[in-house]
């Protein structure tokens, strides 16, 4: 179980948080516009990537707050955590 | 004239831990994040939210948990009055804060149980549940957390030593008193 | 009365306090501090249960964790029998009881024995290669395969023990109580960490601590008592924990391990009662120090298996500390100095050793030389080529290796034995340290596999580290600490340090014998009765992996995980292939690193704590009153309130009847409750509800229905317009959760520009619901100066109340089509106003009633249940509930799925009515749908939803989902059940009162 | 007629040469410049289609290329758990058409896969959970699957063990009973297929990881893998956890997220209990082993991770579980818990498809209940494969669903997902 360095609450449990899959997949301003196959790529289709990923956690059982987690998924190790809206770093 | 029912109908005191809540106690939750919003709710309340995290504010007759950059809950020091559901503290902050959209006041009273917890084994009694690293938090008065006992959420304010307030949802609380009063049999 | 084999006191037996325990039926006796094992080898009980595959007579190997053979069914009783416990691992204690494994009639003689003249046709994976005739007769062969398998049993009772969890936060953690252990825990601890240091074994020293010999010496005193010292020193540290009793199962990612602490094991019955029996230690450390030791290796020759043969250490362990000798004719086979070790000890303790056999030829060593000089034979450069004795070993044949080790030569000579030490050196514990994620390296010069890389913080120390001398450890230990804990100094600096043993080894991972392979049962992995042929049968076969052959041939499948074996078998595999040992890798290491008791692992998450139980603050009213519950997510729900035995179908007709006729009264606290504020409030509602909310007036209440991002229904419920930025929404009981932590996603993420916030008020706020006729007139005399006129009061509107002097809010909605009044309360005052509904209704035979009735009274209405009469499957369209889909709004979460090609179907299912031909069939819940049962396959064109029998109605009703049933209004369809087969006529989902006029009343 | 094959005769017979003169159960090919098909994936999946592709689609120049060792994956990780008892048409004729080819695959393969009919059960703890197996029930027996609905009685019956007690936390309400469902040898599924391919010509490359997929206007020309560059025109992705790594490369995305899936098993014990039980609404599946060990399988995580490790509560929780129905179970000791990658598609179902790359196709998605369907599946697979064109039974699970909105939601639907 991972230890997560939440922005606002610092280090906590895995326990404490929820995942909430691939971070930097924005909700389409004009989903109407949108073609199926757009659509389909906004709402099921994931990089799934193995090695770096950056992905949305969330302090479920603390603060509430939703925050961007830089984690290898290939051996679960946590490289970097930063808030909503900030800019990615470069990892 | 309604009667009032708490929800923990006793207290117990199980290897010298104390386990008790206290009620009523006026509770709400406030939101905001406006600059402005502090200040006012100060204002209003001569009690300065606290702005770092996990920290507790407290004034004569309030004290108010940091919860997250934008949350806070504040209650009363002393228990109010059964017979009556208007807090003074709540029309000051609706008629400060909600009416001038500064942010959000909600009264949430009876949303959480206010446990209060004394004795010098708290501390291995939250070890028997909770995921929560408490070795600095039981030094540090007014310290505050939100975490897990017994897998179900709390708020935890260390009140003083060996002694601390712990807020649950209240459908959860017969469930956590029931499940902490056999933890401590056992310590 | 069976001899004793105890001799010169061992180092923890207490002799002064006897011990009598039961054996297979017999009573033995034992002393305090002695193991199962301890004890039975000083009453010379040698077979101890029989091997898994070919049931031949195994003894007691090892004197620790790592035991393949000694595995015994522990106490008679139903409850609290316990399967496959390491005799060497129990603590004796008065009235102890245990038996064999895997025998019958008896260990002395076992049917099962047969399979070891049948092993020629049994050799590895032959089940993959019969029992397939005739086809179809696997079942039969299958059951008599299971019942030979399995050793122990499982008991057939509940546990009468409890189990707890600890969480631990510690500074450092130390894993092992050796020297190297002792050393760490004292550096640490001393330089102000928070420690803990915890071993598997009941006293602190690991296998040094029992070290008397004058050829190892630290400043001067002989090892063992300079390490006794450290120990006594370390008690008295405050800040260092220490643990015994407590075996480290897992060590996962981020320095989170856990331990079993063992507290009443070693107690008689009688000393558990209303005390822990494990305590499971949830640890997260900052830095790990794995001491864990290492194991000393067997040898792999012909009849390596037969009972009184042990790993050398394990002799010298039951000589040293339990006084114990394994026997009166002892032979020694080694290929390393270790063996010379237990000699001393042997001698020391007057335990007679008939000779020495050595793989080596030469060996310049203090340790030879001092057996030498005792006149002990050796045989150097020999090896053991078989052995006989059915249920102990009886003799052994020896012959001299060939110079490069491969075969024997010259004649055989034959020695009496009834206790052979086996010592093929050792391999360092690294399981923990690989669990963590750690990579080792093969140390080519004695052939074994240390540790290399690792993720966490942590170092490994001592023989697991590769370290097996004493010399080295005390040189290196004390610097690997300084680098590790970032200290100056140490209290080991410059030590003096005498150890005497030479570390040449001659190692031949299959000894050869004077029979050809096939003939031979060279035992690899014991418990699962692998030998050195199936091993080389599987790489025949193709099997080149170290997984394969692992699989293939079980080796290091026991309960033992091959701790003793894998490392031969891996050299066997590399000699065969003819490739580099370390290739191969090893097999992978896996958590636990020893059994875990199922009951350990839960805690006291168990019965009453097994899952949160969430009540009303009116559940207590329900249970004085009779009430049956349903479990609906983690809340008890009032299911229905049988009177004077009726059961579930007559309550609900009553209570139906009743909220129609005059009045009902539901709690309905469970329903999810979110307080909204913000300028932005009425913008977030127009985004996450699929109708439009800009113009509900401030009062005023609307009814909403939530899709997920795929157009599907997920969530519905009533939100009021508190004031202009201000809404209360309430949800399903069973989406409440998800849907405020959905919001809260979509809030923080998407659309961070709005001014909204939400608080959940479900806890705070009990509803109560009284509906029916006479709900009006009911309501408005327990809330005094009200107008509760058409007018000031419509349906579909909210009000501030007042009961007594407390605030309260009152809505006018309806679930069940009646006219109806929702009160939201404080949940302390909640039980006073239930009371006060239930005293002012008396006169109008007001009737509490549950889930189910509930449910009928909406489903005669028409009204859907998400969850119930939805699947994730179902849109607003399908549910016929186009009026709540706004078409003039932009955008609203899951709107673009509604329009795909899929979801704009014409023949998707749809919810529809269903009435029965005969109204006194009441349909199944579930049931499917089709309008032709003559044509196979049937297609089925959708199933029963919700159906119930009417009593206001009187007739039976249901909802069903049905392809295309929007067009199929008074269409007839068949429900085809196992006996017969319904007719039902398609029907509008509103049965009742279509024009809302009891609402409206 | 196997050159090789295996009966109780062949094993008296090898006997007396001390089984000295089994040969090789596969080769171990050096890959060759070109094949016809190349099936990227050696686990029970790909081999099967290995297999199909040679025996019914008479293509002989076929190749299994595999990073690792042949069944490593989650062929090998999985608590083998057949059944067909799905709710929708497609998922039903999907698993069932896998459940005909189980039964007697022992003898299509001459090597014993131990398919034990033992039955699988399904508990209900709540009224939905009733409800829904009803449903699911009904729909199996109209589409031709022996499923029956029992109540708290007749579950007692079938299985003693299980704790109905009216008064525990989560009473079981009834369950639902497949008798031609149960379990098979895992590492026999994959070991026989590749044994069975290897005889028809097909080669198995172990220890050959694929790197790049070759590329020209819209079509495949080879992979590029750890072995050098290998040429052909179609492609079959078997790689369960890893589909998304080698979609990647080809430049597709899937709808498919790699999620940790943990199981264990008890020390072995004498036969305690005959069948299968799940229980999704506690989460709690169990089986017994023929060598006696407890196989028990706990959830998914619900991060994306390719470590192969998951939690310790999800463990935890799903042994709470265990206790919770069989409390017996309490002393029973935890020997051996591992993890496994597995590939979860948002409806819950798989995907067997062609891609709109030429000569690539899929067959991934399978999440936690994959091994179960490993016949139909290589079947189905191969035929895709060979015409370019789905077969009637995976017609349904084509990727094109995820645009069209045509899912076919099994756990939307509360079915098993297991």
């Amino acid at each position: 179980m991972f230890l997560i360095n939440c922005p606002f609450c610092g280090e906590r449990e895995q326990s404490e948080f929820k995942a909430g899959g691939e971070a930097h997949i924005i909700r389409p301003k004009q989903p109407t516009e949108l073609s199926d196959d757009e659509w389909a790529e906004y709402l099921f289709m994931r990089k799934n990537i193995k090695g770096v990923q950056f992905e949305r956690w969330n302090h479920a059982h603390g603060c509430r707050k939703w925050f961007n987690v830089v984690r290898d998924t290939s051996n679960d190790e946590i490289k970097a955590v930063y808030k909503m809206g900030e800019k990615p770093p470069t990892i | 004239m309604l009667n009032y029912t708490p929800a923990l109908l006793k207290e117990t005191l199980i290897q010298d831990l104390q386990i008790k809540e206290i009620s009523p106690i006026m509770k709400l939750i406030v939101r905001g994040k406006k600059r402005e919003f502090i200040s006012a709710v100060g204002k209003s309340l001569n009690i300065l939210l606290p702005t770092e995290a996990n920290t507790s504010t407290q004034s004569d007759k309030l004290t108010a948990l940091w919860l997250s950059p934008d949350e806070w809950i504040i209650f009363s020091n002393d228990t109010m009055n059964k017979d009556l559901n208007d807090y003074e503290t709540e029309k000051l902050l609706q008629n400060n804060i909600s009416k001038i959209n500064l942010g959000a006041v909600t009264d949430v009273t009876d949303q959480f149980v206010m446990i209060n917890l004394k004795g010098n084994k708290i501390y291995d009694l939250f070890q028997s549940g909770s995921p929560y690293n408490f070795n600095n938090f039981q030094n540090k008065k007014g310290a505050v957390t939100q975490t897990i006992l017994g897998k179900i959420d709390i708020i935890v304010h260390n009140q003083d030593k060996n002694t601390v307030n712990l807020f649950v949802r209240r459908s959860f609380s017969q469930h956590l008193f029931s499940w902490m009063n056999d933890a401590a049999s056992r310590l | 009365m069976t001899k004793s084999l105890r001799v010169k006191t061992g180092k923890i037996i207490d002799e002064t306090y006897r011990i009598s325990f039961k054996f297979n039926g017999k009573t033995y006796y034992g002393f305090k501090g002695d193991t199962l094992a301890s004890a039975l080898l000083a009453n010379d009980v040698h077979l101890v249960g029989r091997s898994f595959k070919y049931h031949r007579p195994r003894g007691i190997m090892t004197a620790g964790s790592e035991e393949p053979n000694a595995i015994i069914q522990l106490h008679k009783n139903s409850s609290r029998t316990e399967p496959n416990v390491r005799a060497t691992e129990v603590e004796i204690y008065e009235g102890l009881e245990a038996s064999s494994q895997n025998c019958w009639p008896s260990v002395e003689f076992d049917i099962g024995g047969i399979n070891n003249f049948l092993s020629p046709l049994l050799p590895a994976g032959f089940y993959y290669k019969t029992f397939m005739w005739p086809a179809s007769f696997w079942e039969k062969y299958e059951y008599f395969i299971r019942k030979s398998a399995g050793l122990g049993k499982s008991p057939t009772e509940p546990d009468p023990d409890v189990y707890e969890h600890k969480y631990v936060h510690c500074d450092v953690l130390v894993i092992g109580s050796g020297i190297s252990g002792i050393m760490a825990a004292k550096t640490a601890a001393k330089n102000g960490l928070q420690t803990l240091l915890v071993d598997e074994k009941p006293i602190l020293g690991g296998s040094t601590i029992y070290q008397n010999s004058e050829n190892f010496k630290i400043n001067n005193q002989n090892s063992g008592s300079w390490l006794e010292k450290e120990i006594n020193e370390i008690k008295k540290i405050s800040n260092l924990d220490i643990k015994v009793r407590t075996s480290v199962a897992a060590y996962h990612g981020y320095n989170f391990l856990l331990a079993r602490e063992s507290l009443t094991d070693h107690l008689p019955i009688e000393q558990r009662k209303n005390k822990t029996r494990h305590k499971l230690l949830k640890i997260r450390a900052k830095k790990v120090i794995c001491a864990t030791g290492s194991i000393e290796r067997p040898l792999i020759f012909n009849n390596n298996d037969r009972p009184g043969i042990l790993l050398s250490s394990a002799i010298k362990r039951y000589a040293d500390l339990f006084g114990v000798s394994c026997g009166e004719k002892n032979v020694l086979l080694t290929n390393n100095d270790s063996a010379y070790e237990t000699a001393i000890s042997l001698i020391q303790k007057g335990i007679n050793i008939e000779a020495i056999i050595d793989n080596r030829e030469e060996v310049d060593s203090k340790l030879v030389y001092e057996i030498e000089k005792n006149n002990i034979k050796i045989y150097k450069g020999f090896t053991v080529v078989d052995t006989s004795g059915y249920k102990r070993i009886n003799k052994l044949s020896i012959m001299k290796l060939s110079k490069d080790g491969q075969k024997v030569i010259g004649s055989k000579i034959n020695l009496p034995c009834n206790c052979l030490g086996i010592s093929g050196g050792w391999t360092p514990a690294v399981h923990l340290f690989t669990q963590s994620g750690g990579k080792l390296k093969f140390r080519e010069d004695d052939q074994v596999f240390i540790p290399n890389t690792h993720p966490s913080d942590q170092i490994s120390i001592g023989s697991c580290n590769g370290d097996l001398s004493l010399e080295d450890i005390l040189i290196n230990v004390p610097n690997t600490l300084k680098e590790f804990l970032g200290i100056k100094k140490t209290e080991y600096e410059n030590i003096e340090v005498l150890s005497s043993e030479n570390f040449s080894k001659r190692n031949i991972w299959l000894l050869p014998s004077d029979k050809v392979l096939g003939k031979t049962k060279s035992f690899v992995d014991y418990q699962n009765d692998a030998t050195a042929k199936d091993i080389k049968l599987a790489l025949r076969e193709g099997f080149r992996s170290i997984e394969h052959v692992k699989r293939y041939t079980t080796t290091g499948m026991g309960t033992d995980q091959g701790k003793l074996g894998n490392m031969h078998a891996l050299g066997i595999i590399s000699e065969t292939a003819g490739t580099k040992m370390g290739e191969h890798g090893t097999t992978t290491f896996r958590p636990p690193y020893t059994p875990l008791t199922f009951g350990t692992i839960v805690g006291r998450n168990v019965g009453e704590y097994f899952d949160i139980f969430r009540k009303t603050p009116i559940h207590d009213w329900h249970v004085e009153n009779k009430a049956e519950f349903e479990n609906v997510g983690q809340w008890k729900r009032a299911w229905y309130y049988p009177k004077d035995n009726e059961d579930m179908y007559q309550a609900v007709q009553r209570e139906s009847k009743a909220a129609r006729e005059s009045a009902g009264i539901l709690d309905a606290s469970t329903l999810g409750k979110i307080d909204i504020q913000g300028t932005d409030a009425s913008e977030f509602l127009n985004r996450v509800y699929t109708n439009s909310w800009s113009k509900l007036a401030i009062g005023k209440c609307r009814y909403g229905l939530m899709l997920n991002e795929d157009g599907m229904v997920y969530d519905d419920g009533v939100t009021t317009r508190l004031g202009e930025n201000h809404y209360i929404m309430t949800t399903t009981t069973g989406g409440a959760a998800n849907v405020l932590s959905k919001l809260e996603d979509y809030l923080q993420t998407e659309w961070p520009e709005l001014d909204v916030y939400l608080t959940s008020v479900t806890d705070h706020y009990a509803t109560i619901s009284v509906c029916g006729p006479n709900s009006r007139n009911i309501v408005s005399t327990i809330i005094d100066d009200l107008d509760f006129s058409d007018e000031n009061f419509p349906h579909m509107s909210f009000k501030n109340a007042k009961i007594g002097k407390i605030n309260c809010r009152v809505m006018r909605i309806s679930f069940t089509g009646e006219l109806s009044y929702e009160i939201n309360i404080q949940a302390n005052y909640a039980k006073s106003v239930w009371e006060k509904c239930i005293e002012a209704g008396k006169d109008f035979n007001i009737t509490p009633y549950g889930t189910e009735t509930m449910h009928l009274l909406r489903a005669e209405k028409g009204f859907i249940i998400v969850g119930q009469d939805t699947d994730g499957t179902m849109t607003p369209i399908d549910l016929q509930m186009d009026w709540i889909v706004s078409k003039k709004k932009y955008d609203y979460i899951g709107k673009r799925s509604l329009y795909r090609s899929d979801t704009i179907r014409e023949d998707r299912k749809q919810l529809v009515g269903l009435l029965t031909e005969n109204p006194d069939d009441v349909l199944e819940e579930g049931a499917q749908i089709v309008a032709n049962i003559n044509k196979t396959p049937i297609e089925m064109l959708g199933h029963v939803t919700s159906s119930y029998y009417s009593p206001n109605l009187k007739k039976s009703i249901a909802l069903a989902v049905v392809k295309g049933g929007k067009n199929m209004m008074g269409e007839k369809l068949i429900i085809p059940m196992e006996n017969k087969s319904i007719n039902v006529t398609i029907a509008d989902p509103i049965f009742l009162d279509k024009e809302n006029k009891k609402l409206n009343a | 007629m196997m050159k090789n094959k295996y009966s109780i005769f062949s094993l008296i017979k090898n006997a007396f040469s001390y089984h000295e003169n089994w040969q090789k159960a596969w080769k171990d090919p050096q890959p060759k410049k070109e094949y016809d098909v190349i099936i990227i994936g050696g686990g029970g999946h790909g081999l099967a289609t290995a297999y199909y592709l040679a025996k019914k689609h008479d293509l002989k120049n076929i190749a299994v290329v595999e990073k690792g060792w042949i069944g490593g994956g989650n062929t090998g990780r999985n608590t083998t758990i057949i059944r067909s008892n799905y709710l929708w048409d497609a998922s039903a004729g999907l698993y069932d058409h896998a459940l005909k080819i189980w039964e007697n695959l022992s003898q299509e393969l001459n090597y014993n896969v131990m398919f034990s009919q033992r039955g699988v059960m399904n508990l209900a703890h709540n009224l939905q959970d009733v409800r829904d197996l009803k449903r699911r029930t009904h729909a199996n027996r109209l589409n031709g699957i022996d499923a029956v609905y029992l109540n708290t009685q007749q579950v007692k019956e079938f299985c003693p063990i299980i704790n109905t007690s009216p008064d525990i936390r989560y009473p079981v309400l009834g369950g639902t009973l497949q008798r031609r469902a149960g379990t098979a040898r895992h590492d026999a599924v994959a070991w026989g297929y590749a044994r069975g391919a290897d005889e028809m010509g097909v080669d198995i490359i172990q220890n050959c990881e694929v790197k790049g997929i070759k590329r020209n206007n819209g079509a495949v020309e080879g992979i590029e893998t750890t072995r050098g560059l290998i040429k052909t025109k179609k492609i079959g992705v078997v790689a369960a956890g890893h589909s998304s790594v080698i979609a990647n490369m080809a430049g597709l995305k899937l709808p498919l997220e790699s999620k940790p899936l943990q199981a264990l098993v008890s020390e072995p014990v004498k036969p305690v209990i005959d069948t299968v039980v799940m229980s999704n609404a506690v989460h709690a599946y169990v089986s017994q082993s023929d060598k006696g060990e407890l196989v028990i399988g706990a959830g998914t995580d619900d991060y994306v991770s390719y470590s192969q490790k998951g939690s310790h509560e999800i463990v935890e929780g799903t042994l709470n579980a265990i206790l919770e129905l069989y409390p017996i179970f309490s002393r029973m000791r935890m020997l051996r818990q591992w993890g496994g990658i597995v590939d979860i598609c948002p409806d819950a179902s798989p995907i067997v498809s062609k891609t709109n790359i030429k000569g690539l196709y899929f067959n991934c998605g399978w999440g936690t209940g994959g091994f179960k369907a490993t016949p139909g599946s290589g079947d189905l697979f191969a035929h895709t494969i060979a015409n370019d064109e789905p077969h009637k039974l995976n017609a349904a699970f084509n990727l094109n669903r995820f645009i069209s909105g045509d899912l076919v939601d099994e756990h939307g639907a509360a079915a098993v997902a297991h």
